[in-house]
């Protein structure tokens, strides 16, 4: 059991990084974007070694269903493909400032006692995460709804945005 | 060697600061969209990491709310991207400078 | 409860402002007439409150208190005693006026008047506050107006005028504000009548009492204004149109000196005492150095302006030499001052409207044309120079009594000395100003100029009235502002 | 009697006021009122000081007490006002009412017609009141009042023709200049205030008779109060406004130089005799000051050409005699010579009587200046000339007026004059010898200008018909005349308190006959140069030029005062470098700062370039500077 997930969270992470760095790296925009899509389900399949089921499904619908399609609508639309994707002027900074935050990331998450219970919580997680989002006294009932209140509007403001005039 | 949380957080860490490079160095507005869903999703990798460290279920909660707000930022962004397309032929950011004085 | 006279003669403007904004016809007259109404009005109060006024009674009277942010610890709290009332009947006085100054208002009158008004509300307000947030409150409440009032109706550069004006002024206040605060912080609270008697200045230690005070001081020091913070005013003068000129010079210069008795000198005594002579030597240069630069000025209305920067320096010299004579001498220049050069201002417009000049070296001759005019001119003139029987002698004389007297300040016999040779400038200035206008062959340019109208006589004689009587007569304002020096002096014992 | 003291200087006060406020607006078409009203104040006060004056004689040690009124209380400060009634008051109100009257009565006449004949009486009763308040107050403050308003009417009655550049110039020049002296005179009674706690003549003196101020400090507060006195009294070196004052009408010129503006410095002197003689430096000062002035404005008056200016040297010298009498009785006190009650009594008698004696004889002359402009319409001498047969009564008033100023016996001018003369010898000596040749000057540039003004042919343009002046103006010359002959008869010595004199005792003493004979010479070296001409005034002139030249421009005293100190030290230099520091760096700062600041916000809202990265990699450069920070310090 546990060299099974060790084995397939190096592999995921592998997968991960490297699909990751083809959608920086990659001039072609099109590819970059089915890379990112790569990148989305070996994000899902981390969510299942680390035993959140619910989010690993909703990982896949949205990002990979919802995101990753528009994305690629949107790469469609513009037209851009031909151009690629070049690195703009501030890439050497930007690459140092990048380097600069994992390092200090990396630091911080090194030096730093998590205090990390390494027992399996209880699978599967869907209906004890309903209960925390909607239980009455700790619950997350108004965000939720304000979420949903924030999704309405963003669909709104999109069709405003890019309703032909 | 046993996978404890300090993998979860270093990984989430690389892609984190992968999404970053690409999200101040590319010129392309779709790209940049892009990397900052890798950045948000390396965001949620550790939300989870915690979730499942901790034995709190707040993270997962967080992690979807993380999705539900990545939504709609591309929704927006990406309508954004569509219409300044529209009105300046374009997708490159360096050649957008609205905000400048 | 008593009546509230003191929020009734404050707001009084403020509630003309209000009635000329809502007139439904903007008929300049009736405009003109409402604002006259209720400056008066405020102005009749102001005076009755000066009979009322007991004479024999030290502290506050007419006092209102309400909670107003009770977190805070703060007031609305109102009072005068001796120093505020001659200050708050000027006011009232010099509102009025200033509302039949501008009499021949011709642009956008509704809002000129309306803005002129809120104004007054504004620096009734901060001579009457008793707590120092209102007072703050009523303190920036004035600059707003002001701006608008000079860089709309001003003449010149006027924008330019006005900004300096805002930016310096705010800039005194954010340090008066920084000021408040931290004695607020170390106090815990805003009762101007408490923090007197705290006795805050040891407490505090010397290094942050020292700091509060010319945090407090600077604001006050750009109002008065003291050298070196004096360059706005000219310019604020100059540009300024008329009434407002008459306004600035004649009131609002001494919020300066009303805030460094009333806080710098009551709150820290001690560190008054302890600076005097860094400020005495500061009003000294104030005095010479702006009779100095008098001289040199061709145009009328930045000739009186620079000559207010010389007056005002015998009022911090009379405060800071701290004895009671001094003190009052001082109190007693603000009042003068304040009626002085607001007549000579209300004049020096007056000539303007008349030939459209303003240039001293191209005036010259009026004297024949303006038979009014020049004998109202030479008596503010005179006034100015200190000459006895009016109130301009009166106070300067009392302010180097006072000083030369006073036992607070080593070596201030010597610093007297030097400010009574800024007499002999004034006269200089002044009465060369009075020959080259005035005096001299009719010029053909101004043959057909007009003396003064029957409304501007009138506000003129008001005005030398006043002068004459507080000259041959100051005791009918110095019991009074005795009575508000006296609590001041205490803490020297 | 002191509510008679308080009407003798209220009346023309209140014929000020009601001149400019009800005659002058309102019944402007009949001016003559304000004559009237004028007239009957001053001639009021006359009558009520002569009343005064007899009270005072009858009164024990001639001093009347008179009650203070208080004026202002601050905490344990009290000012009281109040009047004091004694010798010297009784004399100077005798003095100023009776001169004032005459102006007044001469005024009508010579003012006739002109468009400010009200603004002018108005001024005039003004002038007198405030003269007459100087004369009477009994403590400093209430004295520098009187003082300042008196130089304030000097100013306005100068400056009466305000339209003519000149007088404009000179009214303020006056001013400015006598408010000099009034600087020192004010820090004096704010330091004499501050040692003694009274503003109170009587108790002034008498702290300074016991010494309870004394040394440096009485000697700075003395030379102060004289300083006033110099401004006022037109003594080197504030002289230079005296001749120009001259613009004026000339009634005006005959009442600052007789009774009213010059006359208070002397009196001020005199008021404070006791104090000032306590102190030797201060006495001596001025008594070298006077003496110095007697003949340094001699010398210029014996080379002018107008009238009017002559005349003002003469006063200005007259004055210098009057200040020189007081100072050297003043040495002899302070010396010790003599003693202190006779002493002090004695320099006032000896200053005021010789005071007295002038007002006369010089108001008398001014109304000869005046009457011969009326004639002429010029004041320069060198446009006139025969005056005496068309106008022979000026011409014989002004004769009795010149050999009294001269100091003829048994004329006014001689008994004044030979008592300064004679203290002098005892006390000053060399002052003395100045004294006498000023003596001999007077003589020559008094008859220089009556030579040329009276004698000979006339000059000037044919179409003026010489007539003698009309009876309102002859009368009061007459009077005048007459009291330039008596005046000196009248025991006013010795009723100060100084030496008697006998009709023809005075003859006795050598040095009577001494200035007698130097006057004589003045007179006969005028009689030759001006009037049978045996020596060439041009040759005179040549031979001498660069004394001529010095003294014909006054020494350069104008220039100095005018052209080098005012305008080129002061306006032009101190105050135009103040000028430019406060344009340029004071304010200069302030632009300074605030250009500064768009400056730099110019600059830096480059850094707001609208790439969306840039800001993004600020952020993250940011957070990035806050970890370190807090992983280094925290």
């Amino acid at each position: 059991m546990e060299t099974g997930i060790a084995i397939s969270f190096w592999i995921l992470a592998a997968v991960m990084v490297a699909s990751a760095l083809a959608v920086v790296w990659l001039r072609d925009i099109f590819r970059a974007a089915l890379f990112l899509v790569l990148c989305f389900f070996s994000v899902a399949g981390v969510f299942v070694i680390l035993g959140a089921d619910f989010l690993a499904a909703a990982q896949v619908l949205i990002y990979v269903g919802a995101i990753a399609v528009l994305i690629i609508f949107a790469i469609m639309l513009t037209r851009e493909t031909q151009r690629g994707s070049p690195s703009g002027r501030f890439r050497f900074i930007a690459f140092l400032v990048g380097l600069l935050f994992l390092v200090t990331v990396t630091l911080v998450v090194v030096s730093t006692d998590w205090h990390a219970i390494t027992e399996i919580p209880a699978e599967p997680t869907t209906s004890s995460l309903a209960q925390a989002l909607f239980s009455g006294e700790s619950g997350f009932v108004l965000p939720f709804e304000i979420a949903a209140v924030l999704l309405l509007a963003a669909i709104i403001g999109a069709i405003v945005l890019v309703r032909e005039r | 060697m046993a996978v404890g949380l300090e993998h979860f957080l270093i990984l989430s860490a690389v892609l984190f600061s992968i999404g970053l490079y690409g999200a101040l160095a590319k010129r392309n507005a779709v790209v940049i969209l892009m990397c900052i869903e890798i950045m948000l999703n390396a965001v949620n990798i550790a939300m989870v990491a915690f979730s499942r460290y901790g034995h709190l279920l707040t993270g997962q909660v967080f992690a979807i709310f993380i999705m539900v707000v990545a939504a709609a930022e591309v929704v927006v962004g990406l309508a954004l991207v569509i219409a300044i397309y529209r009105s300046r032929e374009t997708v490159d950011v360096e050649r957008i400078d609205l905000m400048k004085w | 409860m008593s009546i509230p006279y003191l929020s009734i003669i404050i707001f009084l403007p403020l509630a003309g402002a209000i009635a000329i904004a809502l007139l439904p016809r903007a008929d300049p007259k009736r405009i003109k007439l409402t604002a006259a109404f209720f400056t008066l009005l405020s102005l009749v109060l102001a005076i009755a409150l000066f009979f009322m006024f007991d004479r024999s009674l030290a502290g506050a009277q007419f006092v209102e208190r309400v909670g107003w942010i009770p977190p805070l610890n703060a007031h609305y709290f109102l009072g005068i005693d001796g120093l505020s009332l001659p200050l708050v009947a000027l006011t009232a006085l010099l509102g009025f006026i200033a509302v039949l100054v501008s009499w021949k208002i011709e642009l956008r009158v509704r809002e000129y008047f309306v803005w002129l008004l809120v104004l007054e509300t504004g620096i009734l307000g901060v001579f009457c506050s008793l707590d120092l947030l209102l007072f703050f409150l009523f303190w920036e409440v004035e600059i707003l107006p002001m701006y608008l009032l000079i860089s709309i109706w001003g003449t010149g550069r006027k924008e330019y005028s006005a900004m300096k004006f805002v930016v310096y002024t705010l800039l005194g206040s954010a340090l008066m504000l920084a000021g408040i605060l931290l004695l607020y912080f170390h106090a815990g609270t805003f009762d101007m009548v408490e923090l007197a008697q705290l006795g805050l200045g040891p407490a505090l230690g010397s290094l942050l009492a020292t700091a509060i005070f010319f945090l407090l001081f600077f604001g006050y020091a750009v109002k008065l204004p003291l050298f070196p913070l004096h360059t706005w005013l000219p310019d604020a003068h100059t540009d300024a149109p008329t009434a407002v000129s008459v306004i600035l010079a004649g009131i609002m210069l001494k919020m300066g000196g009303y805030g460094m008795i009333r806080i710098c000198i009551a709150i820290f005594p001690q560190i008054a005492r302890t600076y005097a002579p860094l400020i005495i030597v500061l009003a000294l240069v104030s005095i010479l150095y702006g009779a100095a630069v008098t001289f040199r000025q061709r145009d009328l209305k930045r000739l009186i302006a620079y000559s207010s920067i010389s007056h005002m320096g015998y009022v911090v010299l009379g405060l800071f030499a701290l004895s009671q004579v001094s003190i009052s001498g001082a109190t007693l220049q603000m009042v003068s001052h304040g009626l002085i050069i607001g007549l000579l201002f209300a004049l020096a417009g007056l000539l303007y409207d008349k030939v459209h000049e303003r240039d001293i070296t191209r005036l010259g001759g009026l004297a024949r044309q303006m038979p009014i005019m020049v004998v109202v001119f030479s008596v503010a003139g005179l006034a100015a120079l200190g000459l006895p029987g009016t109130s301009g002698f009166a106070a300067e004389f009392l302010v180097f009594l006072g000083s030369f007297r006073s036992t607070m300040v080593a070596g201030i016999q010597i610093y007297t000395v030097i400010g009574v040779l800024g007499l002999v400038l004034t006269a200089g200035y002044i009465l060369w100003m009075l020959q080259r206008v005035f005096y001299g062959p009719p010029k053909a340019d101004y043959e057909g100029a007009a003396d003064a109208g029957k409304l501007e006589t009138f506000y003129a004689l008001v005005m030398v009235a006043l002068i004459m009587l507080i000259g041959i007569y100051p005791r009918i304002l110095t019991d009074v502002i005795n009575m508000g020096v006296l609590p001041i002096l205490a803490p020297f014992g | 009697m002191p509510e008679v003291a308080l009407a003798i200087f209220l009346l023309p006060i209140f014929s000020f006021v009601v001149i400019s406020l009800i005659i002058r607006p309102f019944l402007n078409k009949r001016p003559q009122l304000s004559w009237y009203v004028t007239i009957a104040s001053i001639g009021a006060s006359l009558i009520l000081s002569l009343w005064m004056l007899v009270e005072v004689i009858k009164a024990p040690g001639h001093v009347l007490p008179m009650p203070d009124y208080q004026w202002l209380v601050i905490g344990d400060t009290s000012i009281h006002l109040g009047v004091m009634a004694d010798s010297l008051a009784a004399v100077m109100l005798i003095v100023v009412t009776v001169v004032s009257l005459v102006v007044q009565i001469y005024s009508r006449g010579y003012m006739h017609g002109d468009p400010g004949y009200c603004r002018y009486f108005a001024f005039m009763s003004l002038f007198t009141g405030s003269m007459l308040g100087l004369v009477l107050a009994d403590n400093l403050l209430f004295l520098f009042v009187f003082w300042e308003l008196v130089g304030l009417c000097s100013y306005l009655l100068i400056g009466f023709w305000f339209h003519r550049p000149e007088a404009a110039r000179a009214a303020t020049k006056a001013f400015i200049v006598t408010r000099i002296g009034d600087f020192g005179f004010l820090a004096a009674i704010l330091f004499l205030y501050a040692k003694t706690g009274t503003f109170d003549i009587g108790e002034l003196q008498h702290l300074a008779l016991v010494g309870a101020i004394g040394g440096t400090a009485l000697t700075w507060a003395a030379i102060g109060i004289f300083s006033g006195a110099v401004g006022k009294s037109a003594q080197f070196p504030l002289h230079t406004w005296l001749p120009d004052a001259m613009e004026g009408p000339t009634p005006v010129s005959a009442l600052i130089h007789a009774a009213t503006m010059v006359a208070a410095g002397v009196f001020l002197v005199a008021r404070l005799f006791p104090m000032i003689a306590s102190s030797y430096e201060a006495i001596m000062t001025v008594a070298i000051i006077g003496g110095f002035t007697a003949i340094f404005a001699a010398t210029m008056g014996m080379v002018m050409n107008d009238f009017k200016r002559i005349l003002a040297y003469s006063t200005i010298s007259q004055l210098g005699y009057m200040m020189l009498g007081l100072g050297v009785v003043g040495v002899g006190v302070a010396r010790g010579a003599v003693a202190l009650e006779v002493g002090l009594a004695l320099g006032v008698a000896v200053g005021i009587f010789h005071l007295f004696n002038h007002a006369f004889f010089k108001a008398l002359l001014f109304f000869g200046a005046g009457s011969a402009s009326h004639a002429t319409g010029t004041f320069d001498i060198r446009e006139m000339g025969g005056l005496r047969k068309a106008m022979p009564w000026t011409f014989a008033t002004f004769l009795i007026g010149s050999l009294s100023i001269v100091g003829i016996w048994p004329l006014a001018g001689f008994w004044g004059k030979e008592q300064i003369l004679s203290q002098a010898w005892h006390y000053a000596p060399i002052l003395f010898y100045l004294a006498m040749i000023t003596v001999f000057m007077t003589a020559f540039y008094m008859f220089r200008l009556l030579f040329l003004a009276f004698g000979g042919e006339y000059r000037g343009g044919a179409h003026v018909s010489l007539r003698e002046s009309p009876a309102v103006m002859i009368v009061p010359m007459v009077l005048l005349a007459i009291l330039s002959v008596v005046s000196g008869w009248l025991p006013i010595s010795e009723f100060l308190g100084g030496e008697s004199h006998s009709f023809f005792g005075a003859l006795a003493s050598p040095m009577a006959w001494a200035s007698l004979l130097l006057a004589a010479l003045g007179i006969l070296l005028a009689y030759a140069i001006y009037s049978k001409k045996w020596i060439s005034a041009e040759s005179m002139r040549r031979r001498f030029a660069p004394l001529y030249t010095i003294v014909s421009r006054k020494y350069w005293f104008d220039e100095l005062y005018e052209n080098v100190f005012v305008v080129r030290i002061l306006v032009d230099g101190i105050f135009a470098l103040f000028h430019w520091f406060d344009d340029h760096i004071v304010d200069g700062m302030v632009n300074g700062i605030a250009g500064g600041t768009i400056a730099a916000g110019r600059e830096i809202r480059r850094l707001q370039t609208g790439q969306l990265q840039a800001y993004g990699l600020a952020i993250f450069i940011g957070i990035l500077a806050i970890i370190a920070f807090f992983m280094i310090f925290g």
